[in-house]
């Protein structure tokens, strides 16, 4: 089979404890799988605090989930054997969201490249080692020269975000799990490493699970992709079909609301948030009070995922009449298409 | 940069010299450093340089004819209990520097250890320290030298003062060492190590270690420097190390024996001034070193 | 409203004495017997069946206004008288003597007081010794009271009940005391005029900053022509300070009169202040006041090396008591090589041990070659430290002792004995005292407690062996010394007064015993240095009548009280 | 904006963030400057209000507002000026509120300061008015900045500088960290106070997109120096100078895949004074003479300003 | 605020106070421990008191005091005791209570180092916080200098150079003591005058080692404070600079120095014993002392206990009011 990843309905709450109280939701009800011979890339979308990071970390095993289970080769990535975490580790990398956190500010930036070289074992000698990690770094758009031998502060956010990118991509794993890797960088250099994101599915089969608020840079490289609305996935399928005909009211804003480079090409809609409708204290539809359709049911219940396309899914009442997934079968949605493609 | 393990022998003097040079240009920026090494160098070298200058078998009572202004043949004057105060402080020196030091040392060792595995393990075991170190803040020194001292059967010695100053010295750095981890270890390098396929004990000691050593180190000055003010305390209330004369028992001894109102005022000026330039000297380190320990003002190249 | 004292300081006496420094920790505690007491200026509203005075000579026993004999000063009591065999004592009182509340002192009082003690022993003061010593007190009459032993005691009057030093049992009145529970009765209620005393003063402030005593007008004495009223109309007791502030306040006569101070610092204040007067009229030296307490090294004799009388004596050897008195008393003091002190009614029993002293060669000097001889004959060699040992192993001497006084010439001491090769240090701990007790100390500083003034008994009884025993246990003296044939000449003394020339043989044997053995090594005398402002007080005990004891904490400080005259005023 | 120069004491040696920059925002207009990050931006909007702080310096050019020059003016002149005239909404205005003062004092101080007198119930409808402009309720006033999202911290902070209706307003990427849907509902904010006042609009951001959904003009920076002034629509369509054009045309979009470009190369040094054009090593087109000699903004055409030996 | 967070930072309280009321209990229980012995020891080296019978009073008394019961016994009584606010007899004043020490020499303590610690605060944190301030006149960033020097130097050398230059010297103050000799304590403006100057000169010296300590702490707070965003902003707000410091800077930047000086305060009992002693003051870090010197348990268990309480009250303070102070917080974030 290969599934190399698989995360089964996690939910994710912070705070509360013991002695209860009030709790944040970072991610409800998520399931997700990554196919080991299928490389493909996923892009997950949202506004902030929809969950994003959450999701992400949940899939590092940075984080644990407070429901649901995050699977690695079939093993729940809690309880992984010291073999197995090592292999993990190879398998899957990162690239965390915050590029001013992840260097040693003791530390040249080269240590964190030499140090993975070296935990992995990637290269023989001190000289390969070198030379592979020049590569990397100019496969992103880094001078080795300029970059190697400085501090981290003594670099722009955009160029440590690379050194990141640069950093999973020597391990050549299986799986990188990139969060916002490009936010800090300008349009043009953004362009650029998404290109090697790209080649890295094709050229090495690597999947990408690539996290972004940025919805044009998401459609360019991604197969496939995951909106996440205060947690909840409100939409996911083939990036094609999303960005093009959104199904949900909020993917549908998220597109309006995309400044393009064109000033006749001007925004349309209303943005204003409606009044919330929300009952009080009822289950609703997460989106209810910024919705411009919504109904009385949206306000009564929270919409499941209805299986509006084969590959295609949407939380929003105005589907109500295509199948109802079972919350678990989102990864079929996803997995499905990964395999259509693939095979 | 050069992968060759040593140099040549004959460009070791040109590298000394070209770090000589760093670091004097490194002084010339961070000045509170430069001013305190220099203090503190000086204080080092009386108890070095004061040996070969002064007979130091007169810092013993009775050495010398008592209570004698400075003059030449006693720069610093004498006691009344008939010490050479020149060659006294020429001995006592060193001894006080050595209970800070060991005491400081031992403090800052011992809480940075609690600190570091409190902070990085968590759980039960943080709970415990936490608690301890908070109960134990309340325990008064006096108490607890008291009770060594009497425990222990030898002297009152300058390492019986920096083990008592020790036992009470942990828990502050313990504290704030253990704090510092607990910012570290939400820090995302430590992820990224730990996705380099670093362990815990790699993370501690090549992660987090490195970027407390700067923190460390102007901890240890202070931790020093509040280890020498534990101990004038001490020695102020008649417990220091009664048979050496360390600075601060010097400074007990002026007062036990009037000095401040017979008039007697080397007796108490010298080791006083002493004292005073030792914790400037320090005070200055500290505040260097912090500047050193902030890495972004720590400058590359 | 502002300080009283400063208000009409001419008419009050402020002195400091305590034995807590800073504060006063007896604020609430009248009672004399009480574990809480402390010498904070209280005994001199007490007054005593008699004193004692050491310095007694054919001219002079007491202040002029007050007859003695011998020493003994009557007092409360007129009189008293062993029978033959030293188990009964009869005291006659004093007439006309009343309590501060206007009830008459009688011989009840005096009965009522050692009856108390002996019923409640032995958590009160004295009252172990009395309940040891007395079978019962009769009251004869009004002013008559009979004393019956257990045992014969030739000294039981001196020992409890004749005042000297800090030495006597203070008489409590029946009519306050009785009915109360013994051992927590404080006998301190202003608002009731408590503590009830016979002596001119009554209590009006007690705080831990001090305590304040006005003149009683209608003492007894000046009712019945004793004495006159005490010059000054309030007393005020500070607590003990630091002596650099002693010394200050000293300087500035804003005291009278302190606890006693260091050579240095009354040296200091002298030259300060004209109007401070010492001892002595020419300043001559010594200018302290001679104290029963004579300083000595202690060891513990049961535990090696220093079980060893030999290894005692080397160290006494290397011991230069002139270079302490010059350095570390500033020549203020004199050398002790007996445990007893220098008072004149001792000079016959130091003298009987002269010769020993002599053929054994001990001077107030150290003798270095004897302490060598001695060490080397025992297999020691001094090391590259120029230290004792034997195989490389030094032994180490830690002379523990109380923090505070012996520090201004312990490390004299110290340095001597590391110049004679002894590995010595000291160790000041408060907790020394106990330490020593169990035995758990080799080496300690004291001063001799058989408080001896007029018979060297009290003091060599110390030393019997059966206060010996183990390390760990509890001994009531230090010194765990065991010798078999001094354990009986001092039991042989115990049961003679002083006078019997059996007693005096005895004491030749016994003190040879000591100075041969060395259990302890008596060092200096103790002098009580004890500078007094003549700015608003004359008529301070001096050189040629010392009246009986010029501290103004001991017990006897009540005389020098009575005995102030005014300052003439301008 | 005349020949303003700004540049920073660094440890390796002077940085020339600002470099010589002239420019005019007309009343009613929304200029755009756009640049690669750390071509200066921040700094042209700092030092228009004076507000640089060691190590940087200003080191010449006049700023005029109206017919007050900035740079000359006294402190306490300059004082006055700030928010009644000119009101910048900062980089990282996410930061730029006091974290322990409610919205209602941050709002009301700055305009107390300016010597405005209220009673309360002035203040009350002063503060409602304010934030109803920028959309928000009147009752966010009575909170904490903390507890405000992002997007209303942003409009909190608009309100805040349009509370005297200043006649310019430097906005400095006042939605870089918000997401689109956010950032669409701050610029709608910022672009109705603006029309409602009339007020020059100086937007400085590096989102192409973003500037032609909003601005009249965009400016466009390089390495401390205009490189490119132009209307909005012109900039889009047809970019005259490479950066821009490498710029323009490595914006991704929504309707078809393709190999976006990116400008290969990293942006020079700033400390390092270099002959020639800043571009150079990067440019697509670079000749010989880019090497010796710098380029100036010229006028090539009515309303375009270029930087390029090319034109 | 939640009350489950209230419950848990207080149960914590409760803990510490416990443990470290253990830890004091069996501290003075590891040394020699002889109080009863000692105190008569102490009688009868000067005042010759005794001659028998020593060991049979300090068994009386041992009993008296419950010291012969088993240390496990002892120690639940003491426990029971510490719940009731009563700490027994005090040994070496016996039969005065602890209690009854304590709360005499507490307003001396109080007085004296509460003020004090509080002047050091004010002067130290302004001091701070206009060297810090880029716009602060020359002179004041020069004498800040010397003031922060000044905190590397014991007070116990201050306090001898003070007593030095004005007790003896020229002699302005008083050297030591709570008030004048003979002076009885009243309400009265002339007590209150001498009260005063006989705590200025250990204030004087608690003030001029401890400024320094806050003055650094503060400009470090507002060297980063003063680096914020806000206070920029404040700038192109084109406030007052007096407004931008004090509601912008200082106001941010002191948080920290608060907790820092309710944590003071709670140490303030713990750390007044050399000052009282050097200084003769009546308060309660001599009666600490001479507790400890003397072995009196109980006075030693009732003072530390109120140390215990002090320090661990404070704590409990801050962590609770702390949210309150600064909105950013929620409670129980951290
Ligand atoms: N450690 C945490 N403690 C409490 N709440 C948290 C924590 N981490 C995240 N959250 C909350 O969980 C929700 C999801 O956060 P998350 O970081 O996953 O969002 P995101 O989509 O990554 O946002 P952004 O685009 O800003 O990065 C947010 O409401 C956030 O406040
Ligand atoms: N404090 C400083 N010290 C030294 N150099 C600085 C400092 N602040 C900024 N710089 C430099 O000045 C240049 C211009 O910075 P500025 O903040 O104006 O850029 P920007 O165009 O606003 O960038 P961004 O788009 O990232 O906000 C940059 O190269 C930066 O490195
Ligand atoms: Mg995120
Ligand atoms: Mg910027
Ligand atoms: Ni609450």
């Amino acid at each position: 089979m290969g599934v190399l990843m698989e995360v089964r309905e996690v939910s994710k709450r912070f705070g509360g404890g013991v002695f209860g109280g009030r709790h944040v939701v970072g991610l409800d009800g998520v399931s997700f799988t990554v196919d080991e011979e299928h490389p493909s890339i996923t892009t997950v979308v949202g506004e902030s605090g929809s969950g994003k990071t959450t999701f992400a970390r949940l899939m590092l095993g940075v984080t644990s989930p407070t429901s649901g289970e995050v699977l690695y080769r079939g093993t729940d990535i809690a309880r992984l054997s010291k073999a197995q975490r090592k292999r993990f580790r190879r398998d899957v990398q990162v690239v965390f969201q915050d590029p001013y956190d992840v260097y040693n500010p003791f530390y040249k930036v080269d240590h964190v490249l030499k140090t993975t070289v070296a935990r992995f074992g990637l290269a023989r000698s001190g000289d390969a080692s070198d030379e592979l990690i020049e590569e990397a770094l100019t496969a992103i758009g880094l001078r080795p020269e300029s970059t190697l031998g400085r501090y981290p502060h003594q670099l722009s956010g955009g160029q440590r975000q690379r050194i990141m990118v640069a950093r999973a991509l020597l391990v050549r794993p299986a799986l990188i799990v990139a969060d916002e890797p490009v936010s800090m960088v300008d349009a043009s250099m953004r362009a650029s490493i998404l290109r090697t994101l790209r080649r890295l599915k094709t050229d090495f089969g690597i999947s990408v699970v690539y996290i972004t608020h940025d919805l044009t840079t998401a459609y360019q490289v991604g197969d496939q992709m995951i909106v996440l609305y205060k947690g909840m996935v409100a939409e996911a399928g083939n990036v094609d079909s999303v960005v093009h005909d959104p199904k949900h009211p909020y993917t549908q804003l998220l597109l309006r609301s995309v400044p393009l480079p064109d000033p006749d090409a001007g925004w349309s809609g209303d943005t204003k948030p409606t009044r919330p409708r929300r009952a009080p204290g009822g289950e609703s539809c997460a989106f209810v009070d910024r919705c411009g359709f919504a109904m009385d049911v949206c306000v009564e219940r929270m919409p499941p995922l209805y299986r509006t396309e084969p590959h295609r899914t949407a939380a929003c009442f105005r589907y109500e009449g295509a199948p109802v997934m079972a919350r678990g079968e989102l990864r079929d949605v996803l997995t499905a298409r990964a395999e259509a493609e693939g095979g | 940069m050069a992968r060759s393990a040593i140099a040549p022998v004959e460009m070791w003097p040109r590298q000394i010299i070209r770090a000589t040079v760093h670091f004097v240009r490194y002084c010339r920026r961070n000045p509170a450093l430069a001013v305190g090494l220099v203090i503190l160098l000086f204080l080092a070298g009386l108890g070095l340089v004061g040996r070969l200058i002064v007979n130091v078998d007169d810092s013993a009572p009775a050495s010398v004819t008592p209570n004698l202004a400075p003059s030449l043949t006693h720069p610093f004057g004498t006691d009344g209990q008939g010490r050479d105060l020149f060659a006294a402080l020429v001995i006592g020196l060193p001894l006080t520097l050595q209970v800070g030091f060991v005491a400081g040392a031992i403090g800052l060792g011992v809480g940075a250890v609690v600190g570091f595995v409190s902070g990085y393990v968590g759980g039960v075991l943080d709970a415990i320290v936490r608690v301890a170190v908070d109960s134990l803040l309340t325990v008064p020194a006096l108490l607890i030298l008291v009770t060594i001292a009497s425990s222990i059967k030898g002297f009152i010695s300058v390492n019986v003062i920096a083990l008592v100053i020790a036992s009470l010295a942990w828990m502050g750095p313990a504290r704030t060492i253990r704090a510092q981890v607990l910012t570290l270890r939400g820090r995302g390098y430590v992820d990224i190590a730990r996705f380099s396929g670093v362990g815990t004990v790699g993370v501690i000691c090549r992660e987090l270690l490195p970027n407390l050593l700067g923190y460390l180190a102007s901890s240890f000055v202070a931790a020093v420097s509040t280890a020498v003010l534990a101990s004038v305390g001490l020695s102020a209330l008649g417990l220091g190390p009664q048979n050496v004369p360390t600075v601060e028992m010097m400074l007990y001894w002026a007062i036990f024996y009037g000095a401040l109102a017979s008039g007697a005022w080397w007796w108490w000026v010298f080791p006083g001034g002493l004292v005073l330039l030792l914790f400037l000297g320090l005070y200055f380190v500290t505040s260097g070193l912090d500047e050193v320990a902030n890495p972004r003002r720590r400058l590359g190249t | 409203g502002v300080a009283s004292g400063a208000q009409d300081r001419e008419d009050t006496l402020i002195v400091s004495v305590s034995d807590t420094i800073n504060q006063l920790s007896d604020v609430g505690v009248v009672n004399p017997f009480l574990l809480g007491t402390y010498r904070t200026g209280w005994q001199f509203a007490f007054e005593p069946l008699f004193f004692y005075n050491p310095w007694w000579t054919a001219k002079v026993t007491g202040p002029a206004w007050l007859p003695g004999k011998d020493g003994v000063i009557p007092y409360l009591a007129t009189g008293f008288r062993y029978n033959a065999d030293y188990t009964e004592i009869e005291i006659d009182l004093r007439p006309g003597v009343s309590w501060s509340d206007g009830k008459p002192f009688t011989a009840r009082d005096v009965a009522f007081t050692l009856e108390m003690l002996k019923a409640s022993a032995p958590q009160l003061n004295f009252s172990f010794d009395m309940n040891l010593w007395i079978k019962r007190v009769d009251v004869v009459s009004e002013l008559r009271a009979r004393i019956f032993l257990n045992r014969p005691n030739p000294r039981f009057m001196m020992s409890y009940l004749l005042w000297r030093q800090d030495v006597g049992i203070p008489m409590v009145p029946e009519h306050i005391f009785k009915g109360k529970p013994a051992t927590t009765f404080t006998n301190f209620d202003i608002d009731k005029g408590w503590p009830v005393v016979t002596g001119p003063w009554k209590l009006v402030n007690s705080t831990s900053e001090q305590k304040v005593w006005e003149r009683r007008d209608d003492w007894w004495g000046a009712k019945t022509g004793f004495h006159r009223l005490p010059a000054p109309k309030r007393v005020v007791v500070l607590p003990l300070y630091s002596t650099d502030k002693l010394t200050q306040l000293l300087a500035s006569n804003k005291l009278d009169a302190t606890h006693n101070i260091p050579p240095a610092n009354a040296k200091t204040a002298l030259r300060k202040n004209p109007d401070l007067i010492v001892r002595a009229r020419d300043q001559s030296k010594p200018w302290g006041w001679l104290d029963w307490w004579t300083n000595q090294l202690g060891f513990n004799c049961s535990r090696p090396p220093f079980d060893d009388p030999d290894i005692r004596m080397a160290i006494n050897y290397a011991l230069d008591r002139e270079e302490i008195i010059r350095v570390g008393f500033d020549g203020d003091s004199t050398a002790a090589l007996l445990p007893l002190p220098s008072y004149p009614s001792l000079r016959k029993f130091r003298d009987l041990a002269r010769p020993t002293l002599e053929s054994k060669g001990i001077s107030t000097t150290a003798h270095l070659e004897k302490t060598n001889q001695i060490m080397e004959s025992k297999g020691y060699r001094k090391d590259p430290k120029g230290l004792w040992a034997v195989n490389g192993k030094r032994f180490p001497i830690v002379i523990m002792c109380q923090p505070g006084f012996f520090e201004s010439y312990l490390p004299i001491m110290v340095a001597q004995l590391r110049r004679a090769g002894f590995d010595a240090g000291y160790k000041a701990l408060s907790t020394a005292g106990s330490m020593v007790d169990r035995g758990e100390i080799d080496a300690f500083m004291d001063g001799n407690q058989g408080a001896a003034v007029s018979d060297p008994y009290g003091e060599l009884e110390t030393l019997h062996g059966r206060y010996s025993a183990p390390a760990g246990k509890v001994a009531t003296y230090p010194n765990r010394w065991k010798n078999p044939e001094y354990d009986h000449l001092v039991e042989e003394m115990g049961s003679l007064p002083p006078e019997d020339p059996r007693f005096v043989s005895a004491y030749e044997k016994a003190i040879a015993n000591v100075v041969a053995e060395a259990p302890v090594i008596p060092l200096v005398d103790n002098y009580l240095i004890m500078p007094v402002s003549t700015k608003y007080w004359h008529g301070w005990p001096d050189e040629s009548n010392p009246y009986c004891a010029p501290s103004l904490w001991h017990r006897t400080a009540g005389l020098v009280i009575n005995s102030l005259e005014p300052a003439p005023r301008p | 904006m005349r020949e303003l120069r700004a540049y920073y004491d660094t440890p390796a040696g002077t940085a020339k963030a600002v470099d010589g920059v002239t420019l005019t925002v007309d009343p009613g207009e929304r200029f755009g400057l756009v640049g690669e990050s750390g071509s200066g931006k921040s700094t042209i909007a700092m030092a228009a209000m004076r507000l640089l702080r060691p190590p940087a310096r200003i080191e010449g050019g006049q700023v005029w507002v109206g017919d007050v020059d900035m740079m000359g003016a006294s402190e306490d002149e300059v004082r006055r000026l700030r928010l009644a005239k000119v009101a910048l909404v900062a980089q990282g205005s996410i930061n730029a509120l006091n974290p322990v003062a409610r919205v209602r004092a941050q709002l009301l101080d700055g305009a107390r300061d300016h010597g405005v007198r209220f009673n309360r119930r002035e203040a009350d409808s002063f503060v409602a008015d304010l934030l109803e402009q920028v959309g928000l309720h009147a009752e966010v006033a009575n909170s904490f900045p903390h507890q405000l999202s992002g997007g209303m911290k942003q409009r909190v902070c608009i309100a805040i500088a349009v509370c005297l209706r200043p006649e310019v307003i430097i906005a400095d990427e006042p939605t870089s960290a918000l997401d689109v849907v956010v950032q669409r509902q701050v610029m709608e904010s910022l672009r109705a106070v603006q029309a409602s006042l009339g007020a020059a609009v100086l937007l400085i951001g590096h989102d192409i997109g973003l500037m032609a959904q909003v601005v009249h003009r965009l400016g466009v920076m390089y390495a401390g120096r205009l490189v490119e002034v132009c209307g909005i629509r012109e900039a889009c369509r047809e970019p005259l100078h490479p950066y821009t054009r490498l710029l323009v045309g490595s914006v991704p979009n929504l309707t078809t895949k393709e190999d976006f470009g990116g400008i290969p190369g990293l942006p020079p040094s700033l400390v390092i004074d270099q002959p020639g054009c800043p571009f150079r090593e990067r440019c697509p087109e670079a000749m010989e003479r880019c090497a010796t000699e710098a380029p100036v903004l010229r006028t090539v055409r009515p309303g375009r300003q270029v930087a390029c030996h090319l034109y | 605020m939640s009350v489950a967070y209230i419950l848990r930072r207080i149960g914590q309280f409760l803990i510490v106070v416990w443990v470290a009321s253990t830890v004091n209990f069996f501290l003075p229980r590891l040394g020699p421990g002889d109080p009863v012995r000692n105190r008569l020891l102490n009688a009868q080296v000067t005042g010759g008191v005794q001659s028998e019978g020593v060991s049979e009073i300090v068994q009386a008394y041992n009993r008296q005091f419950g010291l012969d019961k088993p240390l496990v016994e002892q120690y639940l009584i003491y426990l029971w005791n510490l719940v009731h606010f009563d700490f027994g007899f005090s040994i070496a004043s016996y039969p005065t209570r602890a209690s009854t020490l304590i709360f005499a020499a507490i307003p001396w303590t109080l007085g004296l180092l509460l003020v004090a610690t509080l002047v050091a605060f004010f002067i130290g944190t302004l001091l701070g916080s206009l060297a810090a301030w880029p716009r602060s006149p020359q002179w004041v960033r020069h004498l800040s200098v010397p003031v922060m020097g000044l905190s590397a130097v014991p007070y116990y050398l201050i306090g001898l150079a003070l007593i030095y230059l004005l007790a003896v010297l020229v002699p302005v103050f008083p050297s030591s003591g709570g008030y004048s000799l003979g002076a009885t304590p009243s309400f009265t403006l002339g007590f209150a005058v001498d009260v005063l100057s006989h705590s200025f000169m250990p204030a004087a010296a608690i003030v001029a080692s401890s400024v320094g300590f806050w003055a650094l702490s503060m400009r470090g707070m507002m060297i980063t404070t003063v680096g914020e965003e806000f206070v920029n902003l404040a700038d192109a707000k084109g406030l007052k600079a007096n407004r931008v410091f004090v509601r912008y800077a200082l106001r941010n930047a002191l948080l920290p120095q608060v907790t820092h000086l309710a944590l003071s305060i709670g140490h303030i009992v713990s750390g007044s014993i050399i000052v009282e002693v050097v200084f003769g003051y009546p308060g309660v870090g001599v009666l600490l002392f001479n507790a400890i010197t003397g072995e009196d348990y109980f006075v030693i268990y009732g003072v530390v206990f109120i140390v215990v309480l002090a320090i661990a009250l404070s704590t409990l303070i801050v962590d609770l009011l702390y949210p309150l102070l600064d909105p950013r917080i929620a409670y129980g974030r951290t």
